[in-house]
């Protein structure tokens, strides 16, 4: 344990003692203790898509040699603001023909299981909202569902091109969590444990980058398709099939789409920085340089990893061509999937040899 | 630079077999060898396989009032560099020609822009419809008959 | 198994036709069965008007049809008029006929390259097409006033002299474009997902590209030597040494990097040009009312789309008795078809990029 | 957890069950079926959760909400029918279906009340759950765990020949 405590545990631990005579019932507090998580995660999904909205129109325009957004706020920091009410002042059109419940639910459905991956993500030591034995795979599984509400709005969208896209959505996404989950593999072999605060542990030595290279190669490929951005955006592929699933979306529908996107890409990135790049911890480096910057808190760290995944992610964007459906399939099938499950047979055998060597 | 068919070869040496169904007309650039649309197609395919002009450049039409409509191809080789200028007459009730997409098969869209402005059907045309203006479109715009509404 | 095929139907409103095409799609899943092109969503008539305007009236109307290569264009119908008419120009403005229309092609030849980028996805690659492109909308601006519908080059020469810099402006631009040029081959053809994309996709043999009567990039990516400016030189082409860069197997890839060598050729045009340039007037005598004699002529250029030709009939009066334009994009635009079957929707967008319509032309 | 809290949960997740799978038995479009049937797995998935058996939860989210419900869907969304909302036809055997039905509750019921659980043997502890399973899939039952996966092999290349056709010779 850290002497210096974390400001928002002690925030937490603060609130706690607060509302503990106020309850009186610590079950009571409990909940309401993970009514707060909730309603930071939700903090954190939005403030980051605000950022991000802004970020990725900077990013773009500095990659496209142009400034991009600067007339609203300050280096045009409040774009997103004004995007935001622009988008909830719109018109909410509902075209005819839809199948009204399931096309009005698929964007409230999309958003339930990003929300619900957040939950296990460890932002600093002792700040994560359920550190769950099971971490990493709550996280796949979570994330696996995600394709049910493109589904759902490519076909109640009674719209061809949505259809499409859902297929396509399908097809991209079943294909490409396969190597995803097989790359995350090897690291919880090394480690032994799909804890998301053990594996973070597990890298104060070495980050698993340098370990499982491959895996993260792997890793953040997968990842981009799963996140649907280019050049997997196949999904959306608005020179081909208009928005996909998102066509007939309109206003604040379609902004939740986009709220839920930049939601993933947050979440894919965390999940780069948790298994492969140390999570809350420093970078390694001298025991004296560490001292000196003890100071900084965890999550700041975990904020500056995840937003340079972040700004990988969008480098890839701003700057790859699409793929073609059939070019996606069989990458997916015939070179993503025998490199992860090739890495995890190295990686077992690499464990094998450890043990025997330093068993003697 | 590329020349006249008829600047290099004599009208007789080229249409030889149909010397007597076929005019020149016109000087210099206007020069344009006309042929009778019932030999047409035998001429057309004489041309490209005998004389490798096996590039249409440009098919069109000209609404001449009485006369009729003159069906006008331009005609290029590729290889040789030769270029002709070849019509054929239709009246104009019948209006109608044989469709040249056995020697050309990118005639299609010309005839059917063709058809379509100035309302010469081409016989045998696989799909003889309008391709600009839309189906239910009253007339061929190209003809001298049409005449343009006058703004309001 | 047993599957059904389906329609879709990919415009007149969609991100990547280019304009108002319709493509009507049978599809069975994702490849494509049958791919008819609907047209004339654009079509305002401009041979009907043209018929009741005077020559010189009909030039800006030129300017309108294929609307990024307008300099062409207007060259294409002045040309065509002074044929008919038999007249000389003077040196100099042949000189900045030249000049104009090979920027021009560039210029176009940018949107194609950088809009078939856009259509595989990859943005950036055309926003850096379109910025260069800029340069030269700002020496066409300088010029002449207008950034895209020029009618600058007239009958009997061009409308004014080069305002004074130009030519070095010019010149500044042909030093930047080699840096340009790396800049697209870094970003956009040398990037290994969109070559896999082209390549090999929906190829053209050169028998069948003949006899369907392409012409530019899309007949010279199927290795058909054909370049109206050296087949049949028009103006001064004649004396300007330059390669016409030809394809292979005719694919998408062919077709889009024809397009990329073009533009190294029109640049050592223009600068072959710029050494020549003489002074002299801009304008020959020609009179105020244009009456050519009786006649009719068909002219064609190399436009950055292909081979295009005007037919024009003269009856001696100042009108002309009938205009009629033979527009490459519309001609091209046939391949369509053939082209897109047993490929994939994203290829049917890729192969109309590289058929490149422009669609105020295809409807004109 | 607070007993409260817990029955509350509880409570929930089973309405939610019910309800979809009730769902997916009634209503006439066949869509709106498969997507309440994969509801119907994250109500159950909700329940391991109260369980404590969270490993087992995550594999139903995976398997069953996140792989078979929505091949499911998919394969039911991609067949063309003129009118959606008559896609999922009551069939004329309701009565002999219900009779089933009822036969099979009663079985189940009469096998639950008649067994005796042996009730809190071992408390689950960490990590044991993950573990537990390895050791049994890769230790105890090594060759039915290799024969199911190569069954399944054969099962996707068998489908995969199946949907693509197998080529003429």
């Amino acid at each position: 344990m850290n002497t210096n405590q974390d400001i928002l545990l002690t925030i937490a631990a603060t609130l706690r003692s607060f509302l503990d005579p106020l309850l009186g019932n610590p079950d009571v507090v409990d909940v309401t203790m993970y009514g707060v998580a909730l309603a930071a995660i939700l903090g954190i999904i939005f403030g980051n898509a605000v950022i991000l909205v802004w970020a990725e129109r900077k990013v773009a325009g500095y990659m496209q040699s142009r400034p991009g957004p600067n007339r609203v706020g300050p280096i045009g920091l409040l774009q997103t603001v004004a995007d935001t009410i622009k988008l909830i002042t719109k018109e909410d059109i509902r075209p005819k023909g839809v199948d009204r419940w399931v096309w009005f639910l698929a964007p409230v459905v999309l958003f339930v299981p990003t929300l619900a991956a957040y939950a296990v993500f460890p932002f600093s030591e002792g700040l994560i909202a359920v550190d769950l034995n099971i971490g990493l795979f709550y996280f796949l599984a979570v994330a696996s569902t995600v394709t049910i509400p493109f589904l759902m709005a490519g076909w109640s969208s009674n719209n061809k091109y949505s259809l499409i896209g859902g297929m396509r959505s399908v097809a991209q996404m079943v294909s490409y969590e396969i190597p995803l989950v097989f790359s995350l593999i090897g690291v919880v072999m090394l480690v032994g444990s799909l804890k998301m605060s053990s594996i973070v542990e597990a890298q104060s030595g070495i980050w698993f980058i340098f370990l499982q290279p491959v895996a993260f190669l792997i890793y953040v490929i997968a990842a981009t398709a799963e996140t649907n951005r280019t050049p997997f955006d196949l999904v959306e592929g608005e020179s081909e099939i208009v928005a996909g699933p998102m066509t007939e979306y309109s206003g604040m529908k379609w902004s939740l789409f986009f709220l839920a996107e930049y939601a993933n890409l947050f979440a894919v990135s965390a999940i780069a920085t948790t298994v492969f790049l140390g999570g809350w911890q420093p970078p390694p480096m001298p025991a004296v340089m560490r001292d000196a910057v003890a100071f900084i808190p965890g999550w700041i760290w975990f904020a500056a990893k995840t937003y340079f995944m972040i700004f990988l992610f969008m480098w890839f964007r701003w700057t790859f061509p699409r793929f073609r459906v059939d070019q996606l399939m069989s990458f997916g099938w015939k070179v993503l999937l025998p490199l992860a499950l090739a890495n995890i047979l190295v990686t077992g055998v690499g464990i094998y040899a450890y043990r025997i060597a330093i068993g003697g | 630079m590329a020349i006249s068919l008829l600047e290099k070869y004599s009208v007789d040496e080229v249409f030889a077999p149909f010397q007597e169904v076929v005019q020149v007309e016109g000087e210099g650039v206007s020069q344009a060898v006309v042929v009778p649309k019932e030999k047409l197609v035998t001429i057309m395919e004489h041309l490209a396989q005998n004389f490798s002009l096996d590039y249409l450049s440009d098919l069109t039409a000209v609404d001449r009032g009485e006369k009729g409509f003159e069906v006008v191809y331009n005609l290029f080789s590729i290889s040789k560099k030769f270029e002709l200028c070849v019509k054929t007459l239709t009246s104009q009730s019948e209006a109608e020609v044989p469709t040249v997409i056995p020697v050309w098969p990118g005639a299609d869209w010309m005839e059917r822009e063709v058809y379509d402005l100035m309302g010469v059907t081409f016989a045998g045309h696989p799909n003889m419809t309008r391709l600009l203006l839309p189906e239910e479109f009253e007339g061929h715009p190209l003809r001298k008959t049409f005449k343009l509404q006058s703004r309001a | 198994m047993q599957t059904q095929t389906f329609e879709l139907n990919m415009g007149p409103q969609h991100p990547a036709t280019h304009g108002v095409l319709r493509v009507v799609l049978e599809l069975d899943g994702e490849i494509v069965v049958k791919a008819t092109p609907v047209i004339g969503y654009l079509h305002r008539g401009i041979e009907k008007i043209c018929e009741n305007r005077t020559y010189v009236q009909s030039i800006p109307f030129t300017d309108r049809m294929d609307y990024l290569s307008g300099m062409n264009n207007n060259l294409a119908i002045c040309q065509t008029i002074e044929k008919l008419m038999a007249l000389e120009i003077p040196e100099r403005a042949e000189y900045i006929r030249v000049i104009t229309a090979e920027l021009n092609r560039i210029a176009s030849h940018m949107i194609t390259i950088g809009v078939l980028a856009l259509d595989l996805g990859g943005w950036t690659g055309m926003v850096y097409c379109f910025r260069d492109r800029e340069r030269i909308l700002d020496l066409f601006n300088s010029l002449c006033g207008a950034r895209m519908t020029f009618n600058y080059i007239r009958v009997g020469g061009v409308g004014w002299d080069l305002p004074e810099g130009w030519l070095d402006e010019c010149r500044r631009f042909l030093k930047d474009l080699p840096e340009m040029l790396k800049t697209y081959e870094d970003l956009i053809s040398g990037n290994e997902i969109l070559q896999m994309r082209l390549k090999g996709v929906a190829p053209l043999s050169a028998e069948r590209a003949i006899a369907m009567s392409a012409s530019g990039a899309v007949l010279r990516a199927s290795g058909v030597d054909y370049d109206v400016r050296k087949a049949n030189p028009y103006g001064i082409y004649d004396r300007f040494d330059f390669e016409v860069p030809l394809g292979t197997s005719g694919d998408n890839w062919d077709r889009f990097y024809l397009r990329y060598l073009e533009i190294i050729q029109s640049a050592r045009i223009i600068e072959q040009a710029l050494e020549q340039i003489p002074e002299g007037p801009v304008m020959a005598k020609v009179p105020k009312m244009i009456k050519p004699p009786v006649g009719e002529v068909y002219h064609h250029v190399e436009n950055p789309r292909g081979d295009l030709g005007f037919y024009l009939v003269s009856d001696g009066s100042p009108k002309p008795y009938r205009w009629h334009a033979r527009r490459p994009a519309m001609i091209n635009l046939q391949l369509l078809d053939e082209l897109s079957r047993g490929t994939f929707i994203a290829d049917v967008v890729a192969t109309l990029g590289t058929l490149d319509p422009v669609l105020g032309e295809v409807d004109c | 957890m607070n007993e409260t809290v817990y029955v509350i949960a509880f409570y929930i997740l089973a309405a939610i069950v019910l309800f979809s799978a009730i769902g997916v038995v009634v209503l006439k479009n066949i869509v709106h079926s498969a997507l309440l049937l994969a509801l119907t797995f994250v109500g159950v998935a909700g329940i391991y959760v109260l369980l404590n058996a969270d490993y087992l939860a995550a594999v139903q989210v995976m398997v069953y909400a996140g792989a078979i419900a929505i091949l499911i869907a998919f394969g039911v969304m991609l067949t063309r029918r003129p009118n959606m909302k008559e896609s999922n036809p009551f069939n004329s055997s309701a009565v002999v279906g219900f009779v089933v039905a009822a036969g099979l509750f009663g079985t189940m019921a009469w096998a639950i009340l008649t067994t005796t659980f042996p009730l809190g043997l071992t408390a689950p502890t960490d990590e044991i759950s993950v573990r537990g399973v390895a050791k049994l899939l890769l230790e105890d039952y090594t060759v039915s765990f290799e024969a199911a996966a190569l069954l399944l092999t054969v099962a996707m290349a068998g489908a995969i020949i199946i949907a693509k056709g197998a080529k003429k010779a």
